[in-house]
């Protein structure tokens, strides 16, 4: 089983989570952070004084697939996020040892 | 006190018990210090009751545009609350130098052929501490503050038909243009000694015709014209923060007692009826819009609840002078009822006025407009409408009506289509995408 | 005023500097135009001055519910603060139509047996816009609605005791019920001729007994009867947002101005003495509430100030046209540390009064109606207390307050009793869980 | 009226009109009854309208501090949002008590050698019902009132300055003394027969000197001598909720309605004035903060707009009774201007006066003082400025300035001198870190 | 070393906290997440309009642990987050490399 | 390629950034989180009542690096967050199995 990380710019949610649906991944964990990257960041003034902040709005999604789902998964995101922008983020791949959910109980890749 | 007949009535009253003997007495007396006689026999008749009830009327209204700021800006998302309160509050700068220097003048300026006003007061020329010729027993200065605050807040209040896409720099212009072109004229109809005000004797003893029609019908030409905010429809854009809706929500009712009551232009039993009805009228209008939310979508709101008590404001407006107790119950609970299905409607008809501007105040608007001329009572404001046997009333309400329609919608709509071939209405897709507060302000509202 | 000598002094004063020649001369230089000969004589009686004040003064106390609404609601968990903004907004509109149906009617119709109103204000029936046997130089409508302000708010208070877990559809119909037959009741038995103004004589300025009393006896009474929240001693319950607590607390600051002072029903010296009592108590309790925090928990908190800040104006409200500045201090001062030690028993005990009615209204407000019983100055309002010599005055105080808590506490057992047994009071579990704002209203106080 | 010239001259009037045959009369047909009859005679002056006003003025002005405490609290950092807005509610409570206790004396008692009060005053004793010596047909306790919510948010406002990082207790005997030693002698040379008002002749109407001017040198004492916030200039510090700041912009311009025309003592044409032109600088300096921000930085910010509004009403503060609106609009565009200069100012200077007091307060209060020597007319205020003719008028303020600058920044400067080398003035390096809200109240503002 | 990851419904967080503490797993982050599954969101309604909200709150933990107390640290979160209904979480585990302490700089089991 | 996690004191977010900006390290993705370990949470009293508060606000980073700036990157950050106090937060090390950068489709080292 794969976790897939992705960081992409927070108004493409809702079509990352249809290009998701449609290859029948359900499973999806969001939050809210910050990145910087290339995208340099954006400068606020307050009162005539400027502030440079560095960290820009993203979401970032977790999603644990099956092996065989990881391709079609990162393929799904990666389409969907796209804006061809600077800052439209990255997507990260990490192995996981185990699963289990909560409700049942149940491990392994039954319980993704 | 915005309508000829009770003007009649209780400003002569008034002015007899204050001023008979004691202005005699006090001419002989005083010595005429640095005013000119004339300024000396106006300032007698100014009664300190009423002047003190519309200092703090003006200041209770002056608060209601940071509260529709609050009502607004909660029902944003999140990137666009400091753009939306700015549109709310920069119509207090606006708007006030406008009228100062020629807004006041065309709206209450001597009448031009029932059309307009004249330039008397340009400038506030001829305008001072003495009464003038509206609100005999107040400042002049205060009765062209009161008014000035309307003619703030009615602008305002379009801003939430193009919430959330909408170039600041245009709306300045569009609010210097609509307040000359659109504002000034309708108010100098109803209550300057135009048209409607002076010879269709239709009623408006707060601004149905005035505020809320006409930002109702502005609010429907610009959210056609402006075109939909992106997304919308595909994607949810539930409000960012209901308890700022709340809180707006309720400083608008607290001003609307300014607003309504203030309306008498003096301190007395016209001010306590309009007063207590305007009062019910909202508490009505929560009820009926909880109640057919609840049956249809079965769950009462909080917005629901925000949203009835701004509906029954807007539709007691118009009446609040004319109308009693009993009949502000019925006035606001249907008008609570109508509004929903109005707002309602939006979805079929597929034009995004983003926080329901045309089905709150055009509809709660044109609702009171009507109810006044149905409901209205010769006990209470000398008029009767036709539940009480005067159907000429409701025909000049109608009239009124449509005519405020008409020329508000018209002339928005070719404001706002000049304004689109010249400096463009809407902020860049981008902009769009990150919000007005970081595209248009270059500040985020929370950190 | 509250209080028939005082109505009496200043009442009679005011009416013949206003009207003995002047109205006289009146009479006979006006028409009668449309009114009846009756009313006009009336109308001739409204001071401008008075009403003015009184009229801002209803508007203050209607903000004052709100100004709850956002103290109770920065103190409950984010998922319940539309759900407790709710409860105090739909009183605004429940309260004001059983109010103008038959609740004032009940509360100050013609005394029957000292027990009850009777019916002639039915409707408003009777109530119009010259004065009326209250508050004789201010329109009748506007007792009436400033009336209602204080029989809104009351029940809102209640709210505190149940808040994060009572059904709102049971909640709409114990207002009603509440309203009807313990607030009505007990407003008679004060103000409206009933027992305790007109015979016991004990004083109530603008609420001690009414308001506060009942609403923090009725507060133990669904403290106990509703239960504890889920989770409640075991799970930390901070309050979410402590800014829209100190926003609702100044509100509530600013709003009470028009509670006590307005309750002169006159804008003269009395209402200027309660004005000034009425602040300087509440600072005073917020040293008291500051210093006591301080010593025993090692630090003064902003919610202890706000807190604070409640408790003397609910301490001083019973008395505020009674005692002088320098007895506000100390009035406000222990009121301070006494709530904060009521507010403390709590855990003791151990029923859960979620924002803690019964330790500010309930006992605040015994507190203040004892210490008018202590404190009152004749050279304030015509009375003194036991430390000016008269301890029959704080005999009357002391019945008056077992009864105000007897009363309330008893029906309002009774009341949610029944309603639990047919209705239910709370909520599910899981929708106590998932929290109001989704499970009552469908909605997200913040996005 | 804050102004001697204008005192007599409305003041008489209205005597004359309301007293002369009524006030006989009333003497006659009354029973003296719980009065003396020196009150009775003192209680006939006053007047119902006046009265009025200034209740609800002295409300407005009490609800300033509360929308200081929003508008600042909304400035500074999440974590330091409590101690923020607790600065400013403490001070309610505090200079509440001195000022009862010996503060109005210092201020207002019979003048020693036009530099100090007696201690006639003490306590409120000889203060009451009746009217006293100032605002003669309105109650004295209200007078006293009114003037205490000034006392109370003068010394609020320099919080801003220095913001997140001072010491509770400090702060507390800070305010204690400043209260005593800064506030009361300026009110007094200013306004309560002191060497500025009475010999100098300088005119303040509402308080440039005695609030803006005495709040800006504290602050800019403050800022030097407590230092800088740790990591300012290396770490960003953007305002953690700019609608905080914006309503509470919203509330002060409400309240400044009661400062600037309740300064007024009356309900009259000097109060309409004040009421106008007080708006309209709010309104123009808005549009010259956002002009000029427009240009420099290329975006109009919504805490532009803020600030512009106060810098407005700032510098109107000293004229309102003495000019008109059109110089009004002149007055606030520049101060708008000059206001945004002077903050952007402070980094090439290097203090950390963190909310912008010297900026706003001091230069604009500074420039209202200058302008009413500029632009005051006779035919307002009685008095004329140098653009009228009068030269005089300019060097008198100039001298006040300087006078009010110099007494303020010197005294303040002792006093923290002292405090910090004894209480200490700012909190550890790690309560700063971890926000005062945790480490000096031990509570989170959100949760 | 391993790192677990916890998604649980909100409520739960102090019966799992007391449920770590009782075995001695003290270093634990948590953080606000929304999620979505085979709980599939809930409706809001505004002024009539409709909007389905796919994502429910939800905290994740994450809780690095030596190899040795993963099951007995799995198990005490996953009965302890148990409701029995539908939306209860995942637990997911990942290895970990290495492992610092900010304050002394040790490294490795010691550093947990 | 190596994902580094670490949680740090608020506060010191702009410190590690600069030390991070000066090894070159600019793709960095942050995040709100709540923590407890040896430092023990904070007590706050409302009206009189004590509640223990046992997770206090944190940082976390997220920054995914080639496995040749992974050391550089641990000790940067770890001498830039430290204070030497407790609480000062752990970093985590965990292998990243692939990259893909949204914008390009680009994979593996190329898309850090
Ligand atoms: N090496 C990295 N480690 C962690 N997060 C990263 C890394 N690189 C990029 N990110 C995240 O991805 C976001 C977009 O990256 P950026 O470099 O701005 O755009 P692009 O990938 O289009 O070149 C950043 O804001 C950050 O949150
Ligand atoms: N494959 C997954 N990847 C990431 N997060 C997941 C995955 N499956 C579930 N989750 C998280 O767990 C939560 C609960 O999952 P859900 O399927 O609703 O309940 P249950 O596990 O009881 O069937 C989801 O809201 C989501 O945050
Ligand atoms: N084993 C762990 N798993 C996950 N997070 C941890 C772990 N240990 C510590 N942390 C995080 O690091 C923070 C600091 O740890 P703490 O033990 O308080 O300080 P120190 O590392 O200085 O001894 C905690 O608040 C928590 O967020």
């Amino acid at each position: 089983m794969k976790k897939i990380e992705a960081i992409i710019k927070p108004f493409k949610i809702n079509e990352v989570k249809a290009a998701l649906d449609e290859i029948g991944v359900c499973g999806i964990t969001i939050s809210d952070v910050k990145g910087c990257g290339r995208q340099k960041g954006i400068t606020e003034v307050y009162r005539g004084a400027e502030y440079h902040i560095p960290f820009i709005n993203k979401i970032k999604l977790e999603i644990v697939v099956l092996d065989e789902m990881l391709e079609k998964a990162i393929s799904a995101i990666q389409q969907s996020a796209q804006t061809e922008n600077i800052g439209d983020g990255k997507i990260f791949v990490l192995n996981v040892e185990e699963v289990v959910r909560i409700r049942t109980g149940e491990r392994g890749p039954d319980a993704v | 006190m915005r309508n000829f007949n009770n003007e009649k009535r209780y400003g002569f009253k008034d002015k007899i018990l204050k001023s008979s003997t004691l202005s005699l007495l006090a001419m002989f007396i005083m010595n005429a210090g640095a005013f000119a006689q004339e300024a000396e026999a106006a300032v007698s008749q100014i009664d300190k009751g009423d002047t003190a009830w519309i200092l703090i009327s003006t200041a209770l209204v002056m608060l209601m545009t940071p509260g529709l700021a609050l009502f607004y800006g909660g029902m944003v998302r999140s990137k666009n609350i400091l753009g939306t309160v700015m549109q709310s509050f920069v119509a207090l700068a606006v708007v006030t130098i406008v009228w100062v220097l020629w807004g006041y003048s065309l709206s209450f300026g001597t009448d031009i052929n029932f059309l307009i006003g004249g330039f008397d007061y340009i400038g506030l020329r001829n305008v001072g501490m003495e009464s003038g010729p509206y609100g005999t027993t107040i400042p002049h200065y205060l009765f062209m503050a009161f008014q000035l605050m309307f003619a703030i807040i009615t602008p305002a209040l379009i801003t939430g038909a193009f919430a959330e896409r909408f170039k600041f720099s245009s709306y300045l212009v569009f609010l210097v243009i609509w307040i000359t072109i659109v504002y000034c004229p309708l108010a100098h109809w109803v209550w300057g000694g135009g048209w409607i005000g002076a010879k269709l004797k239709a009623l408006d003893f707060a601004g149905g015709l005035v505020v809320h029609i006409s930002s109702g019908a502005a609010a429907l030409a610009a959210a056609l014209i402006v075109g939909k905010r992106k997304g919308y429809g595909q994607v949810a854009m539930p409000p960012h923060n209901l308890v700022l809706t709340l809180l707006g929500a309720a400083l608008l009712w607290f001003g609307w007692f300014g607003f309504n009551a203030g309306s008498a232009l003096a301190s007395n039993g016209s001010a306590a009826n309009a007063f207590v009805v305007t009062h019910i009228a909202s508490a009505a209008a929560i009820l009926g819009w909880l109640a057919v939310e609840w049956i249809h979508k079965s769950k009462p709101t909080a917005l629901g609840a925000a949203s009835g008590a701004v509906a029954g404001l807007v539709a007691i407006t118009p009446a609040a002078g004319f109308v009693g107790p009993l009949s502000s119950i019925a006035i606001g609970a249907i008008a609570g009822i109508l509004c929903y299905f109005a707002v309602n409607l939006k979805s079929l008809l597929s034009y995004d006025d983003s926080l329901d501007v045309v089905g709150v105040h055009g509809v709660g608007g044109t609702w009171g407009a009507i109810a006044t001329g149905l409901f209205a009572s010769a006990s209470v404001g000398g008029v009767s409408g036709l539940f009480f046997g005067n159907p000429q009333a409701l025909t000049a309400q109608i009239i009124s009506v449509i005519a405020a329609w008409l020329f508000a919608f018209t002339v928005t709509a070719i404001i706002l289509k000049v304004l689109d071939m010249t400096m463009g209405l809407r902020v860049t897709e981008e902009g769009e995408t990150l919000g007005l507060d970081l595209s248009e302000h270059g500040e985020r509202g929370y950190s």
